[in-house]
């Protein structure tokens, strides 16, 4: 029966190719068997690989574009970035029993796809093979940068794990926890340097197994013996594609996904009328970075009055149509994270816009108003302001541009000069400017995520790219994101939160434009029980939100 | 072209014997049978005006002067050129009068956007607020320019490399210019335009000019390699050899006039390609988005999904628009090619 | 049969061709001419580029293209009248009543097939002839024109100019036409095969008695060839007459008396009603060169010595040697007019080159003797002082005055920029120089000339604005390349007369190089002939052209046609 | 022989400073392979993680040494036809990727081209024999403006009409849900989604050939051979095709290899509009991941593929032009 369509329908693509006849678009829309009750049948998502070539077979998630790195292999824990609390993934859980000394605890009963037990021997057998080839250390525990590299792994009981540090390693948790995925000891000890593995038959812990791959198209299957199977409704993932803004809303329109997470412009009017919703909770903050190291950008009164200038209502409307909120200038995620603003800052989050306020700012610290409608700084040079911006990254060209309007309302001569990309990252590198736009994360590890931004000790270099871009130095700040970066103690949290917001609120070394998405375009005809304004939780892990999903005749 | 009669003495006016550079018409284009001299002093050498004076009722000689119609009479006479010159007239009365023809600036993103077309906004607002007709008007600016300017540009440098490797041909200057030439050619143009691009740190005008010039003169260069070879063989340039004339200014002021026609062309053509590399280079993002273009209007339509918000306009018209005035210079350069080619006047209408 | 006789194979009557261009005014090319050609009858069409002769040729054969145009008159092939016969009436008859050769034998042929598709392409669209049959016929007719066989094998461009129009003859021929049109169908080829293909034309008009009609400006050969010859002026056939009665009785027109002087003053014979006085008369010359070589020596200026140039031609990975100029020994003077002679390959102009330094030679040597005395300079190794004095006293007088000037520049230019150059003058006493050539090349009033572009003169004035040029740096040598070979009968013999003064007035050196042994034989004292690079006979120009010694001197004369020695001898 | 040996001296010299054009132009581009992936792992507004970084350019093994030594051990390694390892399909080699990509770019490139040229060389040759006529105006006018027209545009416009609006076609991709091999279904399957990148080509693909073809055929209609042939009253389809656009086609001829380079920058946009699986999406790419290695590879495909065809398009000219035969 399912031959026998699939032949007439080549018989339509023939004519069609033939004669440039109408025929179906539906050609290449594969046929699913009907699901069990209460399942749901088939989610189709765009491919994971971004590349253009797709005939080259490789689950490893290592490797530059596997086929897939969601669906297969899992993380020890998911951190739930709105609360900050750590979610049980292939560990229940986690204890720095001093600041060299991580225990982790494994879920027990956890099985691989051939059936064999998940043990803590494979957790360490990651970490150490993480040791042996660098290249495969993707949770920087080895190496010395944010945390001190680790020393050794012990493993006392099959489902323990316990990793030493030979300093403190705190600001690692999150890292270790998170990003790095583990595979199976007793297929992946053989072959030698793992990121050279071609990984064609995946033995892994995940939600879906693989079922076929035609070069394009990825068909894969639930895994009955999951150990979250019983949260895990959608008997079948179809990931076909790649999507760019335009033909990601049409298709998502007309059904064709059932999911995208890339970026439609305005998707209130291009999807929304179509019966997609859109859930674009904040992953971060947008920020303008300041060059402390250049004369006026590096004077605190002026970028006091840049925070003051900036129309943030404006920007927003036109950089994400509104739908993205002002960013608050305590770098943290509001209204969501409201309960964490330092009590002193309550009330006080954002920068209003004030031209008034920006102007008389400006005025007592010496800028004066020129003749020509132009201020010049305190000694009296004429300023002319470079804010490069990523060329072809539309949003951030209109907030650059937002940005200028506003400096020059003040009286400020500041221009946008567009970049290659690339070339701005080297800019951020090398300290050679004077604005441009960056962006804070929005993740739990703050000692890092936001003090990793002011220590000196993640000024770039010249090489490599670091956090500080802004180049803040004050050594009472390092000693204190230091401090903070070795404690184990939750309750001290607050009270280092709380200090560091200090010097974002009044030194201002970033200035807190917008919140930057996490995209979540969906159709609720296959499954429902997607994050949104109502149900709100992070959508940075798709296998939280695959194991959250319901046919819609529960729902009902 | 210098009209003579001025110079000439008084005497009947020039006639105009026949169509000049009609190649197969030998007999027609060569010069009159002795017919020389000027109306009541025949020269000299023209014994055969001498002997007619003996003979009454012999017919009037007159100064026959093959004068070739002037080039704005062939140029006018193509009807696609003249289209093509209304066109470009068009868009030059645009660019130039653009803000008289609109009351809004094209850089305001103030306004309501996605609006429908209306009085106030006659083709609609887009995504960022622009007004889409005003910056349709301004980006006929930038296409001008550099039409204007790529095409300078990639003429200088066809014409230096050209024409000295032609002049000096079989030299091993020659050899390594054509080098040059061949190779960048076959060298596949758009990474090295994305190349040059991402090296610039800035972005806008000058840049695109550089990187249109760079990319595209070979093709130019050869044409008129191979021009200034066939004219270099010609008589008259030796004659300004042995006149003492050294290599440039022969190659400048002997050559070159003879070329003139093909000089333009090209830089017609080239103005063309460069118009359309800029909007291609806008659209893969590499434009300058402080400056309205159409280019940089259709990376911005596509880059906000014109499409699927249902702004046919913002997408449409700038591309339209595009094809128009490259479609208008292409259209001129029919007529152009009329005025190295007489043989084609007949044919084309 | 007497009915045949009657009507004539082409009748042409009162036609006017018009050139109605679309920018510019229209032309009357052709003006109310009529012409009969009857059957076997071989009809001469004379008159000067841009008469209509070629204009009239394309109506005749119903090829005129845009913009030009019948405007009246009417054309019988034979009984027909095509005047306004559609395509596909025409082409039935075509080739068959009237067939043609043109004259770029080059470029006639499909440059991309071998011959024989071009025959075979003609006889099967007139006939039913299979591929054998055609065959057979292309192989008869390549005999006809005795052409090997083989040769059908080729491509166009793997013939010799002469061969070309052989086969072009022979492809006229192939489908017995009553009529051929032979428009200038030897003009650029050399003389020795101009006189070949002539003769074969000939020869096969006789044997197949076909009507004929030759277009040339060639008076010499048309008043050899034809029954009849017609002349042509401005559009309009002034002369149609009877060969014979126009050499004895004279021409009635009076262009076609000047026509006819003009060519009989080259070969020293008088027509009546044209004044010859033009030319200086042989013997007065000789006498006052010999006055000036008895007074004072006259002094040498370009020494040539066994010169040997040899061309490398690589075929291949053998390479092959062509030897242009062979051990050629020969002495310019001041004052003196020497005449190199041969046809086209003897190595004349590879000499020239080499005087003018374009190309060097590969052995021999070649001496300049500066002015006021001083060592010879070998002029392979002149340094930059010398090679500009060099190239002020050696010039150069071009063969085609429509190559040899720029056409976008302006008279005053072209002759200003030598006197800049050489004799150091400012833009305006350049003007004034210039101005003053110009009067001195007979171009007066000079002012009217210095502002024209070459297309605004004819041919006559241009090659005088060449000598002009020539003259600009105040030579003592001028190396004329056949000055006259492109200019029409008319003019030649006042450009030899403006040469010859010259010689006699500023005492300046000349090289003449020419195929044309009569020229020489007016204007120099000293003549070379040259064959394949060797020098078959020199001395002074009279004795080698009145009693020749070499065979190739005598084949040389015995290709010029002089009809009026042949009518009287006849 | 001579004019052989000389063709090939200079192919293969073109081809070396290609070679050298191709390592050089990557390197000119500012940004870090590593930098680059990593940002692409993480999404534009992400932050970007130093610790990965780290680890990727391990992975990649570039080192910063030299431009000569990498620029001698570039040599080294294609003389033994070793083309390095692509950063961004690691660890798969640039040869297996390519072998992936090529297939799709010929098929879709080459069955465009040969249909332009043809379709191109025919309305050219008709418009120039039947030229001053309503059709040969049609066409010159007509195909100056479509010629106008941005390809991309075109495709955008083709794109969404057609696939998306009245789902006709396909939007994306090289083929569907068929398992690639030598079977019909997925013969039909490539040829519905190649239809619409082919048909976007081919509204511009055509337009050179067309002016090229109609330009060369008029002036060789005004040649003497032609004048002979009507004089000789051979019937006008055999003037017009036998004669005229035989000698036309010559010029026609060498323009198509130079042109298939043209047409290979131009996929690069129809490619990434249409998903297709080719070279071009595979350059942009490439070149937006600073791949070296891909990027070299992939320039040095593609000169060697113009390179090549002018070559052969040389030698065969004497095949073609019995006149280039001898006199070279």
């Amino acid at each position: 029966m399912r031959r026998r369509r699939a032949r007439l329908r080549a018989a339509a693509a023939l004519l069609t190719a033939g004669l440039g006849l109408s025929a179906c678009a539906t050609i290449g829309i594969t046929d699913v068997p009907e699901a069990p009750e209460g399942m749901i049948d088939v989610l189709r998502l765009p491919a994971e690989a971004t590349g253009a070539v797709q005939g080259l077979i490789n689950y490893n998630w290592l490797s530059t574009n596997p086929i897939t790195s969601t669906w297969l292999y899992e993380p020890l824990m998911i951190r739930d970035e709105f609360t900050c609390e750590a979610i049980g993934w292939l560990a229940t859980g986690y204890e720095w029993e001093s600041p060299t000394r991580l225990r982790i605890d494994l879920r027990e009963g956890v099985q691989w796809t051939d059936g064999e037990d998940f043990t803590s021997e494979d957790v360490a057998f990651n970490f150490l093979m993480a040791k042996e080839y660098p290249a495969a250390d993707r949770g920087g525990l080895w190496s010395d940068l944010f945390g001190a590299p680790a020393e050794s792994v012990e493993t006392p009981d099959e489902h323990t794990v316990i990793v030493t540090f030979t300093g403190s390693a705190v600001a690692k948790t999150d890292k270790i926890l998170n990003e790095i995925k583990i595979v199976p000891e007793h297929v992946w000890a053989d072959v030698g340097d793992p990121t050279q593995y071609v990984d064609t038959d995946p033995v892994s812990t995940g939600p879906f197994v693989h079922e076929s791959y035609n070069g394009r198209q990825l068909t894969l299957e639930r895994n009955e013996s999951y150990w979250n199977a019983e949260n895990v409704k959608v008997e079948r993932l179809i990931l076909e594609g790649q999507y760019d803004a335009n033909s990601g809303a049409l298709a998502m329109r007309n059904g064709a996904l059932d999911l995208y997470t890339g970026d439609i412009p305005n998707p209130e009017r291009s999807v929304s009328r179509s019966g997609v919703e859109y859930y674009y909770p904040p992953g971060g903050t947008t920020v303008l970075a300041m060059n402390m190291t250049r004369p006026v950008t590096g004077d605190l009164a002026f970028r006091q009055a840049t925070a003051y200038a900036i129309d943030k209502e404006a920007l927003a409307l036109r950089a994400s149509f509104g739908i993205m909120d002002v960013g608050s200038q305590t770098m943290l995620k509001l209204p969501i994270q409201q309960d964490q603003v330092p009590e002193q800052w309550r009330g006080e989050e954002f920068i209003p816009h004030d031209p008034a306020t920006a102007n008389q700012i400006l005025d007592e610290a010496g800028y004066a108003m020129g003749e020509d409608g132009w201020r010049t700084a305190p000694d009296g040079s004429p300023i002319a302001l470079v804010f490069s911006v990523q060329a072809g990254w539309m949003d951030y060209i209109a907030m650059a541009d937002v940005v200028v309007r506003s400096l020059q309302a003040v009286g400020i001569d500041a221009k946008v000069v567009t970049t290659d990309p690339n070339a701005v990252d080297s800019m951020k590198k090398s300290g050679e400017y004077d604005m441009v736009l960056d962006s804070i994360g929005g993740g739990c590890q703050r000692s890092r995520d936001l003090g990793g931004r002011l220590t000196t000790s993640q000024i770039p270099d010249g090489d490599t790219i670091l956090l500080n871009i802004a180049r803040y130095d004050d050594p009472e700040v390092d000693q204190l994101v230091e401090d903070w970066s070795a404690s184990t103690d939750p309750a001290q949290e607050a009270g280092y939160l709380s200090e560091i917001v200090d010097v974002y609120m009044e030194q201002m070394p970033y200035i807190a434009l917008q919140y930057s998405p996490v995209r979540l375009i969906y159709r609720e005809d296959n499954a429902v029980g997607w994050p949104s304004e109502d149900d709100p939780y992070p959508t940075n892990n798709m296998l939280r939100v695959i194991t959250t999903l319901r046919p819609p005749e529960d729902a009902a | 072209m210098t009209e003579n009669e001025t110079s000439a003495p008084a005497g009947p006016p020039p006639a105009q014997l026949a169509p000049v550079g009609t190649a197969a018409e030998a007999d027609a284009t060569n010069a009159p049978p002795g017919g020389a001299g000027s109306g009541q002093r025949p020269p000299a050498e023209d014994r055969w005006s001498r002997a007619t004076k003996h003979v009454e009722g012999a017919p009037e000689v007159h100064v026959h002067v093959p004068r070739p119609p002037r080039w704005y009479a062939v140029l006018w006479s193509s009807k696609k050129a003249r289209i093509g010159i209304v066109m470009l007239a068009f868009f030059v009365f645009i660019a130039i009068f653009a803000p008289m023809l609109t009351p809004h600036d094209p850089n305001d993103s103030s306004f309501v956007p996605v609006q429908d077309p209306s009085g106030e906004h006659w083709l609609g607002t887009n995504t960022l607020g622009f007004d889409i007709y005003t910056q349709l008007l301004f980006g006929t600016r930038l296409s001008l320019a550099i039409g204007v300017l790529g095409g300078l540009g990639v003429t200088l440098i066809a014409l230096l490399i050209g024409m000295v490797s032609g002049y000096a041909e079989g030299t091993w200057l020659d050899d390594g210019l054509s080098f040059l030439t061949n190779l960048a050619l076959v060298v596949p143009v758009l990474p090295l335009m994305m190349v040059i691009v991402a090296y610039s740190e800035t972005r806008g005008l000058g840049l695109l000019v550089f990187v249109v010039a760079i990319t595209g003169w070979a093709g130019h260069a050869r044409t008129k390699r191979a021009q200034i070879i066939t004219l270099r063989s010609r008589e008259f340039v030796t004659a300004a050899r042995f006149g003492g004339d050294g290599m440039l200014r022969i190659v400048f002021r002997e050559i070159m006039p003879n070329m003139t026609s093909l000089v333009v062309s090209g830089f017609i053509a080239a103005s063309t390609a460069a118009i359309a590399a800029e909007a291609g280079l806008s659209f893969m993002g590499f434009g300058d988005p402080n400056t309205v273009s159409w280019g940089q209007m259709l990376f911005q339509a596509n880059a906000n999904g014109a499409l699927v918000q249902g702004l046919w306009v913002w997408l449409l018209v700038p591309g339209v628009f595009l094809a128009l005035i490259t479609t208008s210079l292409s259209f001129v350069n029919f007529g152009v090619d009329l005025l190295s080619n007489a043989q084609l006047r007949e044919e084309e209408n | 049969m007497a009915n045949e006789r009657t009507t004539p194979v082409l009748r042409v009557e009162d036609l006017s061709v018009r050139y109605e261009p679309r920018l510019g005014t229209a032309v009357d090319a052709v003006k109310h001419a009529s012409l009969t050609v009857s059957e076997g009858e071989f009809v001469g069409l004379v008159g000067e580029s841009g008469s209509g002769k070629t204009t009239l040729a394309q109506a005749v054969l119903r090829l005129l293209r845009k913009p030009g145009r019948v405007a009246n008159g009417r054309i019988w092939w034979g009984e027909d009248d095509v005047t306004d016969a559609t395509e596909n009436e025409l082409r039935p008859k075509r080739w068959r009543d009237v067939a043609t050769v043109f004259q770029s034998s080059m470029n006639s042929l499909n440059p991309v097939v071998r011959i024989e598709k071009v025959f075979t392409d003609v006889i099967t669209a007139h006939s039913d002839s299979d591929a054998d049959a055609a065959h057979e016929r292309a192989c008869e007719l390549m005999d006809m024109v005795r052409i090997e066989r083989s040769f059908l094998r080729m491509y166009p461009h793997e013939l010799s100019g002469g061969m070309r129009q052989r086969v072009n003859l022979a492809l006229a021929l192939a489908l017995q036409p009553k009529l051929v049109l032979f428009d200038e169908p030897t003009t650029g080829l050399d003389v020795v095969v101009q006189k070949q293909i002539l003769d074969e034309i000939r020869r096969l008009q006789a044997e197949l008695r076909f009507g004929a009609i030759l277009i040339s400006h060639d008076m010499g050969t048309i008043l050899d060839f034809s029954d009849r010859v017609a002349i042509m002026l401005d559009g309009e056939i002034v002369e149609d007459v009877a060969t014979d009665t126009l050499l004895t009785g004279g021409p009635q027109h009076p262009y076609s008396v000047h026509l006819l002087g003009s060519y009989g003053e080259l070969l020293g014979e008088d027509v009546e009603g044209y004044d010859a006085a033009g030319l200086k008369a042989v013997e007065e010359r000789e006498e006052q060169v010999a006055q000036i070589q008895e007074a004072v020596e006259v002094p040498t200026i370009v020494e040539i010595t066994n010169l040997v140039k040899r061309f490398e031609r690589r075929r291949g990975f053998r390479v092959e040697h062509v030897d242009a100029v062979t051990d050629v020994s020969l002495t310019l003077r001041k004052g003196e007019v020497t005449a190199l002679v041969g046809q086209s390959g003897s190595g004349k102009s590879t000499i020239a080159r080499i005087i003018t330094t374009i190309e060097s030679p590969t052995s021999g040597q070649v001496r300049y003797h500066p002015e006021g005395g001083g060592e010879p300079w070998d002029i392979t190794r002149l340094n930059r002082k010398q090679r500009r004095v060099y190239g002020n006293a050696v010039q150069y007088v071009f063969q085609d005055p429509y190559a040899a000037l720029n056409p976008a520049l302006t008279v005053a230019y072209q002759l200003s920029r030598p006197l800049q150059n050489y004799r150091g003058m400012t833009k305006q006493q350049a003007l004034d120089a210039a101005a003053e050539l110009l009067e001195q090349v007979g171009l007066t009033p000079a002012a009217a000339y210095l502002a024209r572009l070459p297309h605004e003169l004819s041919g006559g004035q241009r090659q005088r604005v060449v000598i002009a040029r020539a003259l600009a740096p105040d030579p003592t040598l001028l190396i004329a390349d056949e000055p006259i070979a492109s200019l029409d009968v008319s003019i030649r013999a006042e450009i030899l007369e403006l040469l010859q003064s010259l010689v006699l007035r500023r005492g300046v050196g000349m090289l003449y190089i020419t195929h044309d042994l009569l020229s020489a034989q007016m204007l120099a004292d000293h003549a070379i002939v040259l064959q394949n690079g060797q020098v078959q006979e020199q001395g002074p120009a009279k004795e080698v052209i009145e009693n020749p010694q070499a065979g190739y001197t005598r084949e040389l004369l015995d290709a010029i046609p002089n009809p009026f020695q042949d009518r009287s001898v006849a | 022989m001579r004019y052989y040996a000389r063709k090939t001296g200079y192919f293969l010299l073109t081809l070396w400073a290609a070679v050298t054009l191709n390592f050089l132009i990557p390197r000119l581009q500012p940004g870090d392979p590593a930098e680059v992936m990593v940002r692409q792992l993480t999404g534009r507004d992400g932050e970007i993680d130093p610790t990965q970084i780290e680890a990727v350019r391990a992975m990649l093994g570039y080192a910063d040494e030299n431009v000569f030594v990498a620029y001698w051990k570039y040599l080294q390694q294609l003389a033994q036809g070793d083309l390095g390892v692509s950063f961004t399909y690691y660890p798969f080699t640039v040869g297996e990727v390519i072998g992936q990509a090529l297939p799709w770019t010929l098929g879709l490139i080459g069955v465009t081209q040969i249909l332009a040229f043809l379709l191109g060389t025919f309305l050219g040759t008709y418009a120039a024999w039947r030229r001053n006529s309503r059709f040969d105006s049609f066409i010159s006018v007509g195909s100056t403006f479509l010629g106008n027209l941005q390809s991309f545009w075109i495709g955008m416009i083709i794109l969404f009409v057609l696939a998306y609006e009245l789902g006709w076609f396909p939007a994306v991709g090289g083929y569907g849900y068929t398992t690639p091999g030598w079977n019909w279904l997925f013969v039909a399957d490539v040829l519905s989604h190649a239809f619409l990148p082919a048909l976007t080509l081919m509204v511009t693909a055509p337009i050179g050939f067309i002016l090229g073809m109609r330009n060369t055929m008029v002036q060789e209609l005004g040649g003497d051979y032609i004048r002979l042939a009507q004089a000789a009253g051979l019937p006008d389809r055999k003037v017009a095709l036998g004669y005229a656009a035989r000698n036309a086609l010559l010029p026609t001829v060498t323009s198509f290899a130079l042109s298939l380079g043209v047409l290979m920058s131009g996929s690069i946009l129809v490619e990434q509009l249409f998903d297709y699986p080719g070279m071009g999406r595979l350059m942009g790419e490439a070149t937006s991941n600073r791949d070296f290695p891909l990027m070299q590879a992939i320039l040095l495909t593609t000169i060697t593929i113009v390179l090549t065809a002018s070559f052969v398009v040389d030698l065969l000219y004497g095949v073609i032009d019995p006149r280039a035969r001898k006199s070279r």
